[in-house]
């Protein structure tokens, strides 16, 4: 299935684009998802912390991730 | 229907009248603002500017849920939250939220508890420009 | 010498980007301002007006000393405490205070202080006046 | 001595003026003085506190009041 995910802050460098559009196996699970993403990118292991967020909202990490569905990489806040 | 809740997410300068006649009324006593600031040092280091960018339909909604739980634990009137994004100097304002009640202690620990709740959950990101480089905040131990 | 300290007791209308803009600085994060508002009601009964008044020269040394001590007791940068006196409507302004820090929580913690306290020690008395009469607040049991 | 004696806020209407000339018995503590004020207007006793000011700064009871002081009666504040 195809989704799209956006990397901000300082995730956009260490998966090297903003923007990529993906190929995931159906029954992908938020936890999955993020095991594939951190052997593809090494440099994600060093973050603090990261969150998924999946269509403006945070996904547990037994959620299952569907078709077309917008994945955020959410790399520790520092609004205010 | 009323609005109790004021949003903003923006590129340009926030309003501190703006957000505290938001929330005022005539049925409260008290309004608490708190107004972020750039300082000029982080950890002894000499800060240039601060960088800020959001995920910006979710940011809103997460400000939102904070503004609205925070108006549900506290004995809140009315809550504003307004953010500013893109290259802001020294002294500029980053954000600012302001908090109306009947009596003040509510409005000094609605005000905190949204300041503290923004800075974990709201998808908003800072890197810090130095002289001698660029760091995003709190990324990496 | 720079001043870390601005007290005001006037007539006129206050303003908070006076206040708030009086207490920031290059080395601060964090503002927080406190804004009492006329209320419309007290113990279920409308209010009309206040009308405030004060001892004005001790009143505005009582209130240098909250401005100072609240400096002394939390890592503060600066305070601003600001009253209004004569008669207000409902939704008027009668007091700001503002106070600035490094860190956010001080400025929290030095602005609930100084609300606090001037309220039991700065000798301002207020008569709140009803459709039927008029009470001078708190005076007797 | 000659003493001047200013009140404020609910204690103006008790007393009958704002602004009084009075003469004590030199020696008078702000004690003895708040105990012949309240006999003279016993009005004062329902006030849910009285505090006195000598020259702009709160006194003791059993500070010493001097000639020419001012004094003022401070009711219950409620500022803000």
């Amino acid at each position: 299935m195809k989704v799209k995910l956006l990397s901000f802050g300082i995730t956009k460098e260490m998966v090297g684009s903003f923007e990529k559009n993906l190929e995931l196996p159906s029954g992908t699970t938020v936890e999955g998802f993020l095991e594939i993403l951190k052997s593809e990118y090494p440099a994600l292991k060093k973050l603090t912390s990261l969150r998924i967020a999946v269509n403006e909202e945070y996904a547990e990490g037994n959620h299952e991730i569907m078709e077309r569905d917008e994945i955020v990489l959410v790399p520790p806040v520092s609004g205010g | 229907m009323e609005q109790h809740i004021n949003i903003k997410l923006t590129q340009t300068v926030l309003s501190l009248e703006a957000c505290s006649a938001f929330v005022s009324a005539d049925n409260v006593g008290g309004i608490v603002n708190f107004v972020g600031t750039v300082r000029n040092q982080t950890k002894g280091k000499k800060v240039l500017k601060l960088d800020f960018e959001a995920y910006e339909p979710m940011a809103v909604s997460e400000m939102a849920k904070i503004a609205q739980q925070a108006i549900e634990k506290y004995e809140v009137h009315k809550m504003a939250i307004h953010h500013r994004i893109g290259m802001l100097e020294v002294g500029e304002i980053p954000v600012i939220i302001a908090a109306s009640s009947a009596h003040r202690k509510a409005a000094f620990e609605a005000c905190q508890y949204a300041i503290d709740t923004l800075k974990e959950t709201v998808p908003i990101w800072k890197r810090e420009v130095f002289e001698d480089g660029e760091v995003w905040v709190s990324a990496t131990p």
